[in-house]
């Protein structure tokens, strides 16, 4: 890979919140960690999970209860909330591979509407409200996470930022280095043609499941960086629409390329947030970016240009 | 010949496997003994179960009685995998190479499973390149070897089939199952993979179902004849050839 | 060179987002411009009541008022929050952060309100809530910037428990959504109907828009209760009532008593279906001269009548910028202590005041729906049965948990 | 708690109500799973707008043609609603998903998800989200009739009436007829089909016209019961897929019997623990995944 690329793409982040307004940029982060993480399953395995804000959500409430009723730090709030996520995957993987295709597609859904439920009734979720008003804290107990440091008379948000934005390098990296791993090679080969990954000897579900996991684990730490940022976890967050919302990122971005994922991320983030104000038209927009690319643009433009190029991105 | 007791060295054997399909008999007690060292080919008519045989030895079809034995050890209860880890490596009627991935990564893959690094996702895949020797020598030894950075997907058909056996051969098959190798081909092509097989078949057993009586008679040791899911005919070429009922069964369709 | 190409994809997605940001300075009127926000559902379930309507009563409040206060310029900007504490939060953020929003209205639905008066409370900005019911707003959520203003659970379940029990109505079966509003809904109605001596059969909770409600309207008919209460809104609301009638309940007897209705519920509904129901408002359109007036301008501009977030919202936003003129400044504290001393007076509001806890305490008024023989007009809906003072109303100050009143 | 057999008759009655619409639901997405290999999400959107239509076609079609005293009744739009929406179908066939044909058919999920997107998306610019009431109920299916032990309304009867003959005549026409035949040999080996003489590229329109149409049949008897409303259908569509995956999509009896159950489940969910009869559906599935992952009535893989 090319090492530029990475290093202007590791400045950008680092400069950004002094151009871009920083709340913005981090939901920016969180989202493009969320497609990339739900892109190992896709992308790299051929699984489409459709309950992927199960993960998300749910990795939200359980850091947003910790930090907010436990008191935990945050650093240890993510670290619950990613091992949380990671063990509600391997539930709902464990029981959604048995199942391929559509229906993995149907079960992962259909898994995912209970993990909704519990989230509307368990005691510590705050119902249909959410679980608001979570706070920062200290990270590390030491460095509080809502200290604004005043540039040209503008208050930033700098050491949040700086830690999301290093929980993003970290999860991001996580996923770069699965996929080119000896592991992922192995994935590649059950995305390309399962049959024959089985007759070579590999236990395909397992490496099926371990992906899931993974990819499971990451979406919740992308969701309990968002619990930290908004300071709130809610209902949206483990709803079958986020989780196609993060299916749309994926295409639109690149299914099966690094950076895709996050690109779409960004790109529908922001145009959600641009167009606010055309009410309901944002979901007729959403769905024609939907059948545009399942009809013409199935590569998603990151896709597109390596195709171009030659080269996978 | 290299023993008196056949069933000493027998590598597979099935003991009245069949398999059903909602009341529909496609496969009935057939027992199957394949000699080691053997090239062992099934023949017989559409539908008369090969590729079904096929599936049940390497359980992607589940039997729904009888027993399969490799090497004298019940295999009836496992898993495709673990069939796989033991030796037994099937090819398929339709090409299978990941087509995606470039032939040199088709082959690796294959090589990684013995490395112990499959599930490790936190290591760089530079750790495989020390297999990339070895699996140049095996592209090399079915002539893909220029062809080893090539997008597999779009190579030529008997390209495909080569590369499929050149990754069969990278895992050292004790076993190796054959589905059609040579179908869908040009003389040229067929001739080249017959070749190969004949050349993989050095110290290792092949079962292979084949509809080219041209290539069973040059590669086959022994030939097993089906029909309508049970064993019509068993013997050499020779002999199966001149078998009054395959000839009628089979032979006589074939050539007519 | 395909880094180059990615990387400048990327770089296309940050450019986009640069838009609007700048840093904002003080003053008097600071930044030079008083800004208000209207953030409410303008798409999803409660859209008709709230919505674009609400942006009108204040976009109209703002052209009444001059456009101007203290010779700075007023800025309306509105967004959808769909419902979703998340995307009000995120809006209310950007808002506060980056555009010099000094106040924000609207915010029907409690989760929505909870999560920007949080934040208001933060970030030291006005939140005057016109759409959301919970009694958490003015309670255990307070904070000295916010103000609750046209209704909360505990005014309807009293005004409206009350008046049922006292024409008889004294055994209660609940239909309740099974969130924190119809909860809260229903343990305040309850709370009353036991206060005048009725009581409470049975009750059942049902999943947030449910389509069927024929289990529970069953089960509410075997209960033998007098009052099928309904502890739910807009849609769920509808179908309730709807299936009732097709189910043939509330014809022997037993009565169906809707708990929060907007007149828009009752237009989808149709008078033949819902005649004779009563509930409690914090304003209806046909009640005076200056109401009918202020519905007429509404009207001619929203093409429907307004409801009582709408009409709240306008009032709202007029007297906070009265509120700023009278305080010579758009400091949210100064604003804040002017607003809590005034005389709240206009055709929403007949001597209203905010408390203490932020709650605006009005009259509220117990409506009945027309019989389709008695409507003159597609808006003529319903009449007001009883006038009750916003101080017997309101949860009084006793039994609040607010931090600020003082016990 | 103790439950009487009036009370167990009575939830019978109302979870068969909703049984009909999940079976009538389900059956369509089995009809277009089986020959187009798709799951058509776009379905709880057009179940909608055959509301819509029945709805429009009472309200506005009068005064749209100046003519503002006529209305399109109950039994016309039972028939023009299908008509409509399978058009629709069809034409969404034609021009999007033929093309996806020979890519992985989770493509297809992905664009009639986006398609019901768009559809909602629509509708709910221009209409109450809360619900619009349908006036058009004829008056012959009005009123209550008595059942012995309970009152159950006419319109409700005549739904799981009729609902039940559309459905039952749908696995007639599929299981026993010669049409049904090559539908089914369609599935299996599209080409052997082809060498019959049969336009198969035409059945398969025609065929995911037909599952649309079933759905907004299905939207046009829900009409006169629950509000007509933009987001009823995607409310439905996770419950159905759920009934879908526990049926197990191996056949059209398989998805009608589970439809029927699965609203009955529901039905005495309300009475026991109302709170969860949006999720009982859900946990069924799970068990029913662990113990038959293909399904109640699905082929073993």
């Amino acid at each position: 890979m090319n090492r530029y690329l990475w290093l202007a793409l590791l400045a950008l982040g680092l400069l950004a919140p002094f151009a871009v307004y920083p709340v913005f940029m981090m939901k920016l982060l969180c989202f493009a960690l969320f497609a990339a993480a739900f892109n190992l399953l896709l992308g790299y395995t051929g699984l489409l999970s459709f309950g992927h804000a199960a993960f998300f959500g749910g990795a939200a409430y359980v850091t947003g209860h910790l930090v907010k009723n436990l008191g935990l730090t945050p650093e240890l709030g993510v670290l619950a909330g990613t091992l949380f996520a990671g063990l509600l995957g391997y539930l709902v993987g464990s029981l959604a591979i048995r199942r391929q295709g559509i229906y993995f597609a149907m079960v992962t859904l259909a898994l995912a509407q209970i993990v909704y439920f519990l989230a509307l009734k368990l005691p510590f979720t705050g119902g249909e409200d959410g679980l608001q008003g979570i706070p920062r804290g200290l990270l590390f107990g030491l460095i509080d996470l809502n200290r604004h440091v005043t540039v040209g008379g503008t208050p930033l948000p700098l050491a949040l930022y700086y830690f999301i934005f290093a929980l993003f390098c970290l999860g991001f990296g996580i996923i770069y280095r699965a996929i080119h791993s000896p592991f992922g090679q192995v994935l590649k080969a059950i995305r390309e043609n399962e049959p024959r990954a089985r007759s070579l000897g590999y236990k395909v579900e397992r490496f099926k499941l371990i992906a899931f996991v993974l990819s499971s684990a990451l979406a919740g730490m992308a969701g309990a960086m968002k619990c930290l940022v908004f300071q709130l976890a809610s209902l949206t967050d483990v709803s079958w629409h986020t989780s196609g919302e993060v299916v749309l990122m994926t295409l639109l971005g690149g299914v099966g390329t690094v950076l895709g994922p996050a690109a779409g991320a960004f790109t529908v983030v922001t145009l959600q947030s641009q167009l606010t104000m055309v009410g309901p038209w944002i979901t007729v927009i959403i769905g024609g970016i939907f059948v545009v690319c399942v009809l013409v643009f199935r590569r998603g433009f990151v896709g597109e240009l390596g195709r171009l190029l030659r080269r996978s991105l | 010949m290299l023993t008196e007791n056949p069933l000493a060295d027998c590598i597979l054997e099935t003991k009245r496997l069949s398999k059903e399909f909602k009341g529909f008999a496609a496969v009935t007690d057939l027992n199957l003994q394949v000699q080691r060292g053997h090239i062992h080919a099934l023949i017989g008519p559409n539908g008369a179960g090969k590729t079904t045989v096929f599936n049940l030895l390497t359980k992607f079809l589940t039997p729904t009685t009888g027993t399969i034995h490799f090497n004298g050890i019940d295999i009836t209860r496992e898993e495709p995998a673990e069939i796989a880890l033991r030796g037994v490596i099937r090819s398929f009627q339709i090409s299978a190479v990941f087509p995606g991935l470039t032939p040199l990564e088709n082959v690796r893959v294959a090589l990684q499973r013995a490395t112990n690094t499959s599930y490790q996702f936190w290591k760089s895949d530079r750790c495989l390149k020390q297999l990339d020797d070895r699996a140049m020598a095996l592209l090399e030894s079915v002539g893909l070897a220029e062809l080893s950075g090539a997008i597999t997907g779009e190579l030529a058909y008997g390209r495909k089939r080569a590369l499929e056996i050149a990754t069969t051969l990278a895992l050292e098959p004790k076993l190796m199952l054959l589905d059609e190798p040579t179908q869908g081909m040009g003389a040229e092509d067929v001739d080249r993979i017959t070749a190969l097989v004949k050349q993989a078949s050095a110290g290792r057993t092949i079962l292979m179902v084949e509809h080219n009586l041209k290539v069973v008679e040059t590669l086959a040791d022994r030939i097993t004849v089906l029909q309508r899911g049970a064993i019509l005919a068993e013997g050499s070429y020779a002999e199966v050839s001149q078998d009054p009922q395959v000839m009628e069964a089979y032979m006589g369709s074939a050539h007519a | 060179m395909k880094s180059l190409y990615s990387s400048a994809a990327l770089s296309a997605s940050l450019l986009l987002t640069t838009a609007g940001f700048a840093a904002p300075p003080k003053d008097t009127i600071s930044d030079g411009v008083v800004k208000i926000g209207v953030l409410t559902d303008m798409s999803g379930v409660y859209s008709t009541l709230g919505g674009k309507g609400t942006q009108v009563g204040v976009e109209m409040a703002v052209k009444d008022f001059g456009g101007k206060v203290l010779g700075k310029p007023i800025v309306v900007i509105g967004a959808d929050h769909q419902n979703k504490a998340d995307i009000a939060s995120a809006k209310a953020r950007e808002w506060f952060d980056n555009e010099k929003v000094d106040m924000i209205t609207g915010l029907l639905n409690s989760g929505c309100a909870l999560a920007v008066q949080k934040l208001g409370g933060d970030k030291k900005r006005i939140t005057m809530n016109t759409g959301a019911a919970s009694t958490e707003l003015t309670n255990g959520a307070w904070t000295p910037y916010s103000i609750h203003y046209v209704y909360d659970t505990y005014a309807l379940g009293k005004v409206t428990g009350q008046a049922v029990v006292q024409t008889g109505g004294k055994s209660w079966f609940f239909i309740t959504a099974d969130y924190a509003f119809g909860q809260s809904l229903e343990g305040n109605t309850s709370l009353f109907v036991k206060k005048l001596g009725g009581k409470v059969v049975g009750s059942v909770r049902h999943p947030l828009s449910s389509a069927d409600f024929s289990s529970y309207l069953l089960q509410a008919q075997a209960s033998g209760a007098q009052i099928i209460g309904l502890a739910n809104a807009g849609g769920d609301t509808i179908n309730a009532i709807k299936q009732a009638k097709e189910f043939g309940i509330g014809q022997k007897g037993q009565k169906l008593v809707g708990l929060l209705i907007f007149d828009t519920d009752i237009k989808s509904l149709g008078l033949n279906v819902a005649q004779g129901m009563q509930f409690t408002s914090g304003f209806y359109w046909d009640r005076d001269e200056a109401t009918r007036a202020f519905a007429k301008r509404f009207f001619a501009i929203h093409k429907a009548m307004p409801t009582m977030d709408q009409a709240g919202a306008y009032s709202a936003t007029m007297n906070y910028l009265k509120a700023i003129k009278a305080a010579g400044t758009d400091d949210p504290d100064a604003v804040m202590a002017k607003l809590k001393s005034m005389d709240i007076s206009d055709f929403f509001a007949v001597h209203g005041k905010i408390r203490v806890d932020g709650r605006m305490v009005h009259d509220m008024y117990l409506m009945e729906v027309k019989k389709p023989s008695d409507s003159k007009g597609e808006w003529d809906l319903l009449k007001i049965v009883k006038t009750v003072s916003g101080d017997e109303a309101f949860m009084p100050l006793s039994e609040s948990t607010c931090p600020a009143v003082k016990k | 708690m103790g439950m009487s057999f009036q009370t167990v008759m009575s939830q019978v009655m109302l979870g068969l109500n909703n049984g009909v619409f999940y079976a009538i639901l389900s059956l369509g997405l089995a009809v277009i799973f089986g020959l187009l290999n798709i799951v058509n999400f776009v379905h709880g959107a057009l179940y909608m707008l055959g509301a819509y239509v029945a709805l429009l076609g009472f309200n506005q079609l009068g005064p749209l043609l100046g003519r503002p005293d006529f209305h399109l009744n109950y039994w016309a739009a039972l028939i023009v609603a299908p008509l409509v929406v399978g058009a629709l179908g069809v034409l969404i066939e034609k021009t999007m998903l033929r093309r996806l044909r020979k890519f992985d058919h989770l493509y297809g999920l992905l664009l009639t998800f986006g398609l019901a997107l768009i559809i909602q998306g629509v509708f709910t610019n221009y209409f109450n989200v809360s619900g619009d009431a349908y006036d058009g109920k004829p008056e012959v299916l009005s009123g209550v009739v008595d059942l012995g032990f309970m009152l159950f309304p006419r319109y409700r009867v005549w739904v799981i009436g009729i609902s039940l003959v559309v459905c039952f005549g749908t696995w007639f026409v599929i299981e026993r007829t010669k049409l049904g035949s090559y539908l089914r040999a369609g599935t299996e080996n599209p080409e052997l089909v082809k060498a019959f003489g049969i336009n198969v590229p035409l059945m398969i329109t025609l065929t995911y016209g037909f599952g649309v149409g079933l759905a907004a049949f299905a939207g046009v008897l829900a009409a006169p019961i629950y509000s007509v409303s933009p987001v009823m259908g995607s409310e439905m569509i996770i419950t159905v897929f759920a009934v879908v995956v526990i049926g197990g999509m191996g056949s059209i009896m398989g998805s009608i019997v589970t439809g029927l159950l699965l609203g009955m489940v529901e039905g005495f969910t309300k009475v026991v623990y109302a709170p969860a009869s949006g999720t009982v559906i859900f946990l069924i599935m799970v068990i029913v995944l662990l113990v038959k992952p293909a399904g109640l009535f699905g082929k073993e893989a």
